[in-house]
């Protein structure tokens, strides 16, 4: 096991394990709450905690921000995250690649699901003016885009992928509360796979608080996170159908 | 002193002259129509209050029951007040049996048309007392406890439990904050209904009844009492059942009220004429309730650029302005919404956000405009939001908002933890305080770049409110003239609530409000 | 064990546990590093660990800022905290308890030692102005004030306490950096201890960094930190030099 | 474009008058005497480096052993010039057998006056060049890599230990730091010399020595080609070896100094004479290494109040400009201190600082300012804190402002955590970006609050310059006129190095630099 793997937090030193914390406790302000605030921070494994402020919020909460000690270490040559491997391309590289590999072109459905009424995400990756300098696939002249809006249930997002014979769904989700994305997001994959469609479609993910690895729990295909700009939508899903369709080049449809 | 901006005031009144034949475009339009919601209001201020067997509102269920017989084009009034003289029964107590079909309304004999008028309009009369009552109350209270100086400390909680959201809301009034609105769940202002008592689940916010805001209002009230400061509460006051929520805050004594008159076509698909319809009268309650209105313009630049829209804004506040004046709301009363939400990497944003402020400012100098915190460009990094508030803050104070909506500095998280609340809090009434009096110290170089800035949108504003006169304003917005949002003008829901009046339709609040709010035409 | 005593971290809503951190790890930028913090955290047994932020500190740095849930929880019928005893009374009460009780005026001898330059907290106790609108002690007619000022080795602090037979020594610790402060205190009361002088006096410590507490464990007789107001040393003092010498009312010198 | 404030000009210039008639008093207090430190700096200007075999520094023992027999009178210049004569041994070597006690420079033969100043003159041109040479390589290095636009960022490194404190510079001048200071450890400026070699240990700070800045230098050197944008170097010229760290500095190419007329005295307990001569010969070594000093003003609202004592801090930049031009420093090399320390509880604290900013931003408005951020009402709230350095950062943008001392979230608990430190990078760009143009677009309005603060402030300082230039400078520091810090004008640290020079006293660097910064009297 190489030293050089194991990493402690940094403040000013290498390995002085300093990190900072703010939390609230419902107890009333004063010396017996300072030294609450230290006990939990020692219970947390926590060493020299240092309780640098604490604020009176009223009816018997008290706000702590604190300094201390973690001895936790972090093996990095143990870290293993999922990604997709699927390389970036740009937007005539995407339609080149569509025209000349897979000679027809691909239709996606997308939409806010559930209660989700957040549309600025999904918008950005599906609508004509895109995000961040890249245009979205309403755009693309390869792509067939629907986008369904905020708000959809996930029977009909499903009936619209099936109508259109969809090559893709995606699905953007940005409320989190309560995990009622996680139960809104299973619903929908249940559905699918109840109704024998879940091979039919490559299924995507996004949102704010989306990553690939809780996408693939959740039984997608991808998941794309804060940041995501359009073309890298379009580069895997492109891939993607490449790859499920069409095995060493020979189109057998 | 001399104002900060030198704006056009010929072009100033030129886009009061476009809203005003965009308004009369509107009236003419919904003039001859009621809707459901509206009927069911009248039975709400009539007193009628209390839920069927199945849980379903009795104010939805009189109504439906009269709608379902194509009955509801004379107005509920008439049937209900000829209900009361015939049965003798007490408001409740009629609609309770109604509730249970021991009565049918429309199977009792039917009085004559101006008796029954007249004494339901006596009872009108008799039941607007109460908000009456309240209006004073307020003032009482406000004189005797302040509600503090502007700009007010404006802050929101959502945890969808009534009992949690008082202790978060008495924590924040006692921290400082001068108002507390309590968010909605997040699908209410798509029931056509207002749900019934106290209420302790919700998605990302709390469901506004009654007895919600009963449960809050006290609460406040004892703080009130506690820390000498007068806490305002506020609700939203939107969606399909808009003017039923504007009754029941005239009712519990709200303060304020979220209430725009094309919120709902724009972000929630309601139909056109219901919305109008609706927020014509439940503005009117408003108006006569004495609560400050809060338009939302924000919503606009969530999903359209602050640059580019700016104009859009201001154009939209102008509507509001006159829509509202015309259902007897004072310059006072309106909240008239806008948002620091400029990118901030933007060199010189700031300059640009101190433009419109301060052209907003000026432009309705006798309106309490609500002033919304940066949220769509808040990330992760809460120090880096702490700061934007706190920017956001700064801005506020040197060009004199009014409604100060606290930015948090988890926007891009969670909905805010009390603790952040309390940074906010914080936050606000340190710049505030070491900056009360910048504005009166600093004047904006003629010429330079935020005269520049306010001149422009000023001009962009008068172009499309020409167009929009032009061509209507539901036509315009289903061309998506606001936050690229189309909407068909036929389409939208709750269009089966739009119901034409007869000529024998008759409101008894309609006429009296009209009266005590002295409206002229409309 | 009464339920009620069991306090955990508050997010909005009752024993939802909500923490903040934030921290810096030796580590390129990217998911891997992500997945670090968030491993990091599950170490110090958090849970739904959410890493909100990061930031590349080039050099091989990354910034986190985690909110995440703890299930620590704390007795609060369980903690006790060594508190000042004494009551705190106002400048002339003060001067009057002095004149009354004791008569005869107090001797303190005050300094920052070590290489400590930070005179402004000392200051705010001992000189005329004061602090926080109470009087320093040099202003009370009843005191005897020394303030030695800056940078004054445990040595020349101990002889001036001597010379003036002082009843009480004020030390002033500000900079804790590497516990300079801790060598520097418990020199102090060894070589005290050394010379059988430490029963002589009262020994009263000061600094944003300092616990009545740690005094304590230090072998001081009090501690007092941020905030602390002129009149409380003077009670302290005042209270503490009778309870010492004069047993039940009975002047005995 | 006009001026923010309108100042009274003829009191300004009264003012300088008054530090003139300061300066010629201290001048002449001075002129008859030499330091053990300016000697010691005139041998490594020569070129004199490394310590003896008790790992005492040369320049040290060849001074003290001429000051022991009290030869020092004449200037180290003969006595070494004149060792060189008779040994014809390079400077070094020479040094290094009279560490040995191989040679005794009182034992050699002495070779007559003039020709020994002549011959050290020539070599002191020599020894020289490299330093012009730094002059050069700057000024192309900054046409090449610019430093960026003011305000600069200013950030300090204090791990105690260089490598590490190499690595969070480069990392600080890689997330856009403009400046790097490295503080020095706690006790060195009461060292009479200057430790030897590389250091890794030090408290609060790391310890100033030759190989230490050149380490640093030669760090960011690396990341500057890499960035493509130039960082400076800063560390601090004062205490008991303050001219010797200004020819170290000199020679390894740092841009700024903390360099101070008055702060050894004050802070430091050091004697008058002493601090003066030295911060003199100091300042001309800064003034033709084309260094930027930065003053120590904002030192005095440590203890004292930014309020009460707000003129103390601008009689203070007076006094300092006067002395350092007297030195051959140019304007654009006078860092002025101040500090943003007004308790911002009290009710517009920011308009005060924004009086006093940009009243001193217009009367040394050739100078670049040092603005230091707020510490003293830092708590332990670091959100709150970052929301001060906020606050701070758009002072500094609103008056122009050019040396932008970061202030950190942290500052009441720890020195800067490396996340600390690109906080406040990250806040200080993000003001800087969305408020670039404000200063161009804002006026102050005449008679408001800031003017007469600003007027008022200028007034008070008026009163205490004239006070002190009758008094004369020493007089009143021994009365506590700065930062309420008393000095008795005989006492203080280093009283024993000054020297009374003899008629046939000779520095050839004084007369070198007098020449090259053509500077008339003193
Ligand atoms: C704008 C906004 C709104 C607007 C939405 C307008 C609209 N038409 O979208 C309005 C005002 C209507 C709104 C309302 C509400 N909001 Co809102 N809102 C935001 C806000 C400020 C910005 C979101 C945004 O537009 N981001 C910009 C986009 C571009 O970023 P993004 O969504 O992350 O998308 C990118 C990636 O995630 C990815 N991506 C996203 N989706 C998808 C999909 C696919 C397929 C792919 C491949 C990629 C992808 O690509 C995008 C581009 O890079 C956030 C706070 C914040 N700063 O994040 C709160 C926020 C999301 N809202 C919140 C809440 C609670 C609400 C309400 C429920 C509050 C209430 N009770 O009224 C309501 C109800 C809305 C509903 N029913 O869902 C919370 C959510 C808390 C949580 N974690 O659960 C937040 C975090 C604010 C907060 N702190 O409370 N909101
Ligand atoms: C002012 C100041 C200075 C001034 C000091 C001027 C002076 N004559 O005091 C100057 C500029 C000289 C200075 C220098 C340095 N400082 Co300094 N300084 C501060 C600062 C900004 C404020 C301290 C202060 O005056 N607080 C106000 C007083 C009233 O509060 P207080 O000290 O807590 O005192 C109260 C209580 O603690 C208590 N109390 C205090 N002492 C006593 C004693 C007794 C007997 C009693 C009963 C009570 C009591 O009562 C007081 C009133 O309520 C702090 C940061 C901060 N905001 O706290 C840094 C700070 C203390 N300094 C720091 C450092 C590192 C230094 C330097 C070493 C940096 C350097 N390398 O140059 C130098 C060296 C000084 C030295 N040799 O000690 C660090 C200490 C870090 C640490 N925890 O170790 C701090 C925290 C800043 C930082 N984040 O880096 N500093
Ligand atoms: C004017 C107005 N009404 C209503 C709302 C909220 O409405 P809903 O309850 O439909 O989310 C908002 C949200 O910001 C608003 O600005
Ligand atoms: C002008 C000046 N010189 C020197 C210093 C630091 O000196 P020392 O190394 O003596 O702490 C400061 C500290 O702020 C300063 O302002």
């Amino acid at each position: 096991m190489d030293k050089n793997n194991l990493i402690k937090a940094y403040g000013d030193t290498y390995n002085d394990g300093k990190i900072q914390l703010s939390f609230t406790l419902p107890i009333q302000k004063g010396l017996e709450a300072e030294e609450a605030a230290r006990k939990y921070c020692l219970q947390l494994g926590l060493k020299e905690v240092e309780v640098v402020h604490m604020r009176d919020l009223s009816e018997g909460f008290t706000f702590f921000v604190v300094y201390a000690i973690s001895n936790v270490v972090v093996d990095k040559s143990k870290i293993s995250v999922a990604k997709i491997d699927t390389e970036e391309m740009s937007y005539y590289e995407i339609n080149d690649y569509i025209k000349d590999k897979i000679k027809r072109k691909l239709t996606v459905v997308g939409a806010c699901t559930g209660t989700d009424a957040h549309t600025v995400g999904l918008d950005a990756i599906l609508n004509m003016k895109g995000y961040a300098g890249e245009y979205g696939l309403e755009r693309y002249p390869q792509y067939n885009t629907f986008n369904l809006g905020s708000q959809v249930p996930n029977e009909a997002l499903i009936k619209k992928a099936v109508e259109v014979d969809a090559d893709a769904v995606l699905i953007s989700q940005v409320v989190t509360q309560k995990d009622i994305h996680i139960k809104n997001l299973t619903e929908f994959v249940e559905i699918l796979e109840a109704e024998g469609l879940r091979d039919n479609y490559i299924l995507v993910l996004g949102g704010p608080r989306i990553s690939h690895e809780l996408a693939l729990e959740l039984g997608f295909d991808a998941g794309f996170g804060s940041g995501t700009k359009p073309n890298q939508v379009a580069s895997y899903i492109a891939q993607k159908v490449f790859e499920n369709n069409f095995k060493d080049g020979d189109i057998n449809e | 002193m001399t104002p900060k901006l030198n704006l056009d005031q010929k072009l100033i009144n030129l886009c009061r002259n476009y809203t005003s034949k965009i308004a009369d475009d509107i009236e003419q339009k919904i003039e001859n129509n009621t809707t459901t919601s509206v009927e069911r209001t009248v039975l709400r201020l009539l007193g009628v209050d209390g839920v069927d067997k199945h849980g379903i509102p009795l104010p939805n269920v009189v109504v439906e029951k009269i709608k379902a017989k194509d009955k509801l084009n004379r107005g509920i009034s008439y049937w209900f007040g000829n209900g009361l003289l015939q049965t003798d029964l007490d408001v409740q107590t009629l609609a309770d049996k109604i509730g249970k079909n021991e009565i049918d309304l429309l199977n009792l004999p039917q009085e004559d048309n101006d008796k029954v008028n007249d004494f339901i309009y006596k009872k009108a009369k008799e039941s607007i007392k109460p908000i009456k009552e309240n209006v004073k109350k307020r003032d009482q209270m406000m004189d005797e406890f302040s509600p503090g100086p502007k700009p007010w400390l404006y802050v929101i909680v959502a945890t969808g439990n009534i009992y949690e959201d008082v202790k978060q809301a008495k924590a924040a009034a006692r921290q400082g904050a001068d108002i507390i609105a309590v968010i909605r769940s997040t699908a209410q202002s798509l029931l056509d209904y207002v749900p019934y008592g106290p209420t302790t689940e919700g998605f990302g916010g709390t469901y506004a009844t009654q007895e919600n805001f009963k449960i809050m209002r006290e609460a406040l009230d004892e703080v009130i009492k506690k820390e000498g400061h007068y806490v305002q509460l506020v609700n939203y006051c939107s969606g399909l059942a808009m003017p039923e929520i504007a009754a029941m805050g005239a009712i519990e004594r709200l303060d304020m009220m979220l209430n725009d008159a094309m919120y709902g076509i724009l972000f929630r698909d309601i139909n056109m004429k219901r919305t109008f319809i609706d927020q014509h009268f439940s503005r009117m309650i408003n108006a006569f309730a004495g609560v400050i209105i809060n338009t939302g313009e924000d919503n606009y630049l969530t999903t359209s650029d602050a640059v580019n829209e700016a104009h859009t804004v201001l154009a939209s506040q102008f509507i509001n302005e006159e829509l509202g004046l015309r259902t007897g709301l004072k310059k006072e009363q309106l909240g008239l919404g806008h948002a620091f939400e400029i990118n901030p990497e933007l060199e010189d944003s700031f300059l640009l956000e101190l433009a419109q402020a301060q052209m907003v400012r000026q432009i309705f100098s006798d309106s309490p405009l609500k002033y919304m915190p940066p949220t769509k460009y808040i990330n992760g990094d809460i120090f880096r939001g702490h700061l934007m508030d706190g920017m956001f803050n700064l801005a506020s104070i040197m060009t004199d908002q009014s409604i100060q909506l606290l930015g948090m500095l988890t926007e891009a998280i969670h909905t805010p933890f009390l603790q952040d609340r309390a940074l906010s809090i914080e936050n606000a009434k340190h710049v505030f305080n070491s900056a009360r009096s910048l504005s009166d110290e600093i004047q904006f170089r003629p010429d330079g770049k935020i005269q520049k800035r306010a001149d422009q949108v000023l001009n962009e504003t008068a172009e499309i409110l020409k167009e929009i006169s032009d061509k209507g304003l539901m036509q315009s917005l289903s061309e998506g003239i606001f936050a690229d949002i189309k909407r068909p003008v036929q389409g939208g829901k709750g269009a089966e609530g739009v119901v034409e009046k007869s000529e024998n339709y008759f409101n008894p609040f309609y006429k009296l409000l009209k009266k005590e709010l002295n409206i002229s035409n409309g």
